[in-house]
């Protein structure tokens, strides 16, 4: 048992706290949730020379095959950050779902530039305004000569209006079987319609209506993707709870420091007992996510059947990244609620990661099913 | 005992929404449904309708030309309002007006009270400073007397409605030689008297409040309430009647049954969401708390028409009716599945983003108006007699 | 909206809290949990000459047409005295049954006996060890010539050792309809096991296993008694919230008394802020519980359809009364643990009425088809 | 980081359930489920056989007599224990023995540690008082130096374990002059001492307890622990060793995969309980909260094994493990139905009443070994560093 960093995830997650607090201040967050820009460009290109956003693929992919946690670490830190980039969806699980699925030229063709800045790619994958399932695909793409059509609706997909790529899920009308689809977001018959969400600030309804497709489009050999589909999402579902472990830490230190330095009745407020039980319970929270998310990481990097860690700690560092926004707002108060505050940065961004990516409902079902 | 509204009560609620139903316009829900809780001019407009119909002196004595109605039926009144979040002038008339008509000399209650109830006229709260929230005590705002006048300078914050209100009801340090809580006076003056800046201060919850600075701000000696360094007193008067009604069911209610309706229409694999056990169980769960909530009220109003002061049950309702705000909000959008977090406007949001809404809000209901905790501490100090720290 | 007592409610509670404190001592309440006597015969025959066993009954039965109210007064008392009775059982859903259900004849043979005392009926309804719903009942009811024979098993049947009359639900098996029969506990091929719960002390299994049962033990004129039992269903878990609130409302009492007089470090342990504020919560608990209790108990008394404000009585006083003990050991600490503190009597009885006549588990699936 | 067991570990845990699928009979096993927690003859038996097998001191250091084991491989040793309820001495083993090792005398330390090493002396603590419980710094027993001895005079309660220890540590006043918490004294000696009385004290709980009454009872100066006046010091240094056994999770995963195993094989209406959505739901939110523990527990034993003292982490494993005991037990109870109130040895009872068992010790598993209360104070204080009020 280790419980801590090795050398080099520890010096990762060090340089990558650095580089954030220099390149991601909460004014650039706040920048990007009110769209100006929507996308972080410099923050992005950054990135990339870091070699962050190649962190996952294979070294012939111009990739860093790094361990997981390596991987959770730097995730942990965007969380720390409140990131306003689209990193887990475009390289975890889109980048994760090409170099799983995709053919060998797909992977030379599409990787390299993902994992220069390059390429932006969303994951359309939801059908219904209130069913988190990514099973539940209607939309369909049909055999038409040698290349395909595509038609369907997708919900809630990020940043779609600024993606290359979207990297849709369909049913191959004749064998029902699952397909992922990339699909220029420009090309004719993609219709993006923008979804207002109080904690994502960019999602898009996407319709795609009779959409040309061609063969190369699709990502591998024609064999049914769902595998591959419920892989991305185990490993997106644990690096999120490490975004979430990340971001209550933060979240719980900026209200310890208000709580010691904040006076009222001669002296500070952290020294009243509700306030100290209540911090002493996030505190608990804090910890035992953090722990619960890299369990998962690990459990995935041992190649292990990871589900039951995964759902664990998904559920457990949402409900605890949700939890001790919540007490910080209490314990701020006026101060943390103003719009000029950066407090509720973070309490949008908790709501964001818990609903991400078929959210934290899809794994408590997953979890039920477990027992 | 009996735990229904009687007949007549019955049929003032059904006035009320009659006239309601009458008077509210189509463009007067679409201005409050994008007001952010700032009163358009239509909302301003229905005010002074509310004063001419005598509306707004519902709960106010009839010497005062109020209906002297009891709390239960000013109780029945702010419920219909409040779920079609019609602005009545909160405080000022349920709160300050009583205050002033107990403690203001006649000159003021001649000044102010007719022209309040024909809601011509408001006031926003001037308490909190940056360094005194729950501990009010330490504000440090001075009023200082200069012959027949005070001058005031310092400066206010979280003061919530100071852009759309005629008036403030600011507590200042009189005289900073005496004790803490003991140098404080309550002064009402109007918002556009020299010296004051009113700023915006936007927040999470999209509720707009404001910092206003006073700056060598002249009042004259009448704009006091009550006697000099009495403030505290003052204070307490107003929230006495202020807090019976902080902590109010009818939009709980409303948003509530609001869900449960969305929840029979949307649906999810092939069955309604209602359909669900796991749904069904915690909405159930949500129905008993609220109904809690309801009852509560119910006794703090009967108390009030009974001549007693529902100290716990106050608080109560206000520690209750917050955290089941959060709580409705949050479990509320996880029921609803991914699209529970749309906001109003947008493709398939459900229910007007008012979950959503009430979800943004939900931190201020919390720490606002006395934080919890301080609630917490009232109830187990006034109501159950615990001893202080 | 009058939320007290009228004069005479006041008077009848006053008189019940004088009564009770006299003759239903902590000692008596845990001497019938040790089952020293298993039954309180001088309680219960002192409760009957204060005419309480007879309120819910007609005058021409010997009863005092109490209102619900009265009824619902009396009953709280009960809850903060802890009562070692089987009033609920035998008075409210058995008396209830026989005078809502039975025909002149049997009214008058068993109601003035109830009244006065000296009948003693359990309800032996369930039968399923897992399921609180009393509609699924498989106990048989057989015609054999003009008579009949009763075969089944009964589960967590109240005091069935100390009873003259079980009143049984079961099927006929001709109409698969519901019959209310009234059997001797002593009847030959009626067997009585003992279930030890923790809660009640005094639960039996009851076996009947070929019981010859004559037409005039079957209550009323052969109709459904389906509708019956509902309705005592529904009158009994709205006088059971009132037992609970009363039991809460004590048990607040002893924890507050407590809170004020114990001192640590030098001070009443009432004045630290986490002991206040849980002593808050309970008080808004008990408050609201005691509120929803009566809420209840009026609809019954204007003969509205009261499920939904039983339902939520039931649930709400339950959960305060449980809670409200949990509360009170952790405030009392070990000297509210010691089996010789009487606190425990309360606990117990909390869950003996959450778990009461199907339990608030029932009252909560009720309220899911209400909603 | 690594978050499994070495094989080393492993196997060790395989040593150790071997050893107890050999050496726990089905007599031992029977008292076990009857003996409401005191240990009885088999048990005792069982105890020395621990020791003569060196499992006793697996913890302990070498030159001890000890395995010399690491916190993690203790905490496998004791979980294996505790999931079959084996007695194993509790404290004496994990933190008076390894007191004494800190802070005894040569001689205290040869008299007691061999024999507690061979299962054959148990110690229980004699530090609460009725007028002192959270606040032990209150307490009144005195120990009045005489020449060589002191004579100790006061009464103890709850003084768990002292109807088959064999010995006491107890914590009296020694000087009344100095400052409460300064004046305190530990000191180590047989319970057949002439003057002390044991009483039992039964719990709702089940679980016996005792008063132990001292009169005038002699000891020598030699059975003082420490210093003069030290006691506050070693009860500290005592505490720090017994807090990391506080919150513990191999019973409370035991009862959940019991419960999960009894809600597969009962059903109810046509279907097994597990099949049931809300069962489901809750079972999920219990799960998800003992793993939460179950790494609080890990992280502590691996802070130990590094040489850091896992304070926050141990109040808060206390916290969670007490608050999930009632909560398992009371959900646990909800979700088997009717017969979820039924104790070990009734028909229908399910899960041997194990659910009825935690549930009715629950209580004091909050309240004893420092309420939680006093447990988030310390994570708030000296785990965050907070300010004392």
């Amino acid at each position: 048992m280790d419980l801590e960093f090795n050398e080099e995830q520890a010096q990762a997650a060090e340089a990558a706290r650095r580089f954030l607090a220099r390149e991601c201040p909460a004014t650039l967050v706040r920048r990007v949730r009110e769209g100006r820009p929507a996308h972080p460009d410099a923050l992005w290109a950054g990135m990339g020379a870091q070699g962050w956003l190649a962190l996952p693929f294979a070294e012939k992919y111009g990739g860093f095959d790094a361990d997981w946690v390596t991987l959770g670490a730097v995730i942990e830190e965007l969380g720390r950050a409140c990131d306003p980039t689209p990193f887990i969806d475009c390289v975890v699980s889109c980048g994760g779902l090409i170099q799983d699925a995709g053919s060998e030229a797909q992977k030379q063709r599409w990787l390299p530039a993902l994992g220069r800045g390059e390429l932006l790619v969303s994951l359309a994958m939801l059908e219904v305004a209130t069913d988190p399932d990514p099973e539940q695909v209607a939309t369909r793409l049909e055999a038409a000569g040698s290349s395909y059509r595509l038609s369907g609706r997708k919900l809630f997909v990020e940043r779609a209006a600024g993606a290359h790529l979207l990297l849709v899920t369909a049913r191959e009308a004749a064998s029902g079987e699952l397909r992922l689809v990339l699909v220029p977001a420009q090309e004719p018959g993609v219709e993006l319609v923008r979804l207002q969400s109080f904690a994502h600030p960019h999602l898009f309804e996407v319709r795609l209506d009779d959409v040309a497709i061609d063969a190369g489009q699709i990502l591998g050999e024609g064999a049914d993707a769902m595998p591959h589909l419920r892989r991305a999402l185990q490993c997106t579902a644990a690096l999120l709870a490490a975004a979430a472990a990340g971001g209550s830490q933060r979240v719980l230190e900026m209200t310890l420091a208000h709580a010691r330095e904040r006076q009222q009745f001669g002296r500070p407020i952290g020294s009243f007992q509700a306030v100290q039980h209540m911090l002493a319970d996030v505190w608990t929270d804090v910890e035992t996510a953090r722990l619960a998310a890299y369990e998962a990481i690990t459990e995935l990097h041992l190649g292990r059947a990871a589900d039951e860690k995964v759902a664990i700690a998904r559920c457990a560092s949402s409900e605890t990244f949700v939890r001790s926004c919540f007490t910080a707002h209490q314990i701020f108060g006026g101060v943390g609620f103003m719009w000029e505050a950066d407090l509720h940065l973070w309490t949008r961004k908790a709501k964001e990661i818990e609903l991400a990516c078929g959210g934290t409902v899809l794994w408590r079902r997953q979890l039920a099913t477990l027992l | 005992m009996d735990f229904r509204f009687t007949p007549e009560q019955e049929q003032l609620r059904q006035d009320i929404r009659r006239f309601l139903d009458e008077h509210v316009s189509a463009e007067l829900r679409a201005e409050i449904a994008t007001s952010a809780h700032t009163p358009g001019p239509l909302a301003r407009c229905f005010l002074r309708l509310l004063g001419e119909r005598g509306w707004l002196g519902i709960g106010w004595p009839t010497e005062y030309g109020g209906q002297g109605r009891t709390m239960l039926e000013q109780m029945i009144f702010y419920d219909e309002l409040d779920l079609r979040d019609i602005h009545y002038g909160g405080l000022t008339i349920t709160s300050l007006a009583m205050t002033l008509m107990k403690l203001a000399s006649e000159e003021q209650k001649r000044t102010y009270l007719p022209r309040i109830l024909r809601g011509e006229l408001e006031i926003c709260l001037g308490y909190t400073e940056p360094g005194a929230g729950s501990d009010l005590a330490s504000l440090i705002t001075r009023a200082e007397r200069d012959r027949d006048d005070y001058v005031i300078t310092g400066q206010k914050v979280f003061t919530t409605g100071a852009h759309y209100s005629s008036h403030i009801w600011l507590l200042a340090r009189t005289d900073p030689g005496l004790p803490r809580h003991k140098g404080l006076s309550v002064f009402i003056f109007p918002l556009d008297s020299p010296g004051i800046t009113v700023r915006p201060l936007y927040t999470m919850g999209r509720i707009r409040t404001n910092e206003v600075f006073l700056d060598h701000v002249r009042v004259p000696a009448s704009a006091m309430i009550g006697a000099p360094n009495s403030g505290f007193h003052t204070v307490a008067v107003a929230l006495d009647f202020e807090r019976i009604f902080m902590g109010k069911y009818a939009r709980l209610r409303r948003n509530f049954s609001d869900l449960v309706a969305c929840c029979r229409k949307l649906s999810r694999n092939g069955r309604t969401l209602l359909e669900d056990p796991v749904v069904q169980d915690r909405l159930v769960g949500l129905h008993i708390a609220i109904e809690r909530l309801r009852l509560l009220c119910f006794k703090s109003a009967w108390k009030v028409d009974r001549g007693q002061v529902p100290t716990a049950e106050a608080s109560a309702q206000k520690v209750l009716a917050s955290e089941l705000e959060q709580r409705l909000a949050d479990e509320g959008m996880k029921i609803l599945g991914p699209c529970g977090q749309l906001e109003s406007g947008s493709p398939h949001a459900p229910m007007e983003g008012r979950l959503v809404d009430a979800w943004l809000l939900a931190p201020m209901m919390r720490f606002g108006g006395g934080t919890n905790e301080i609630q917490r501490d009232i109830i187990a100090q006034r109501g159950l007699g615990l001893p202080r720290a």
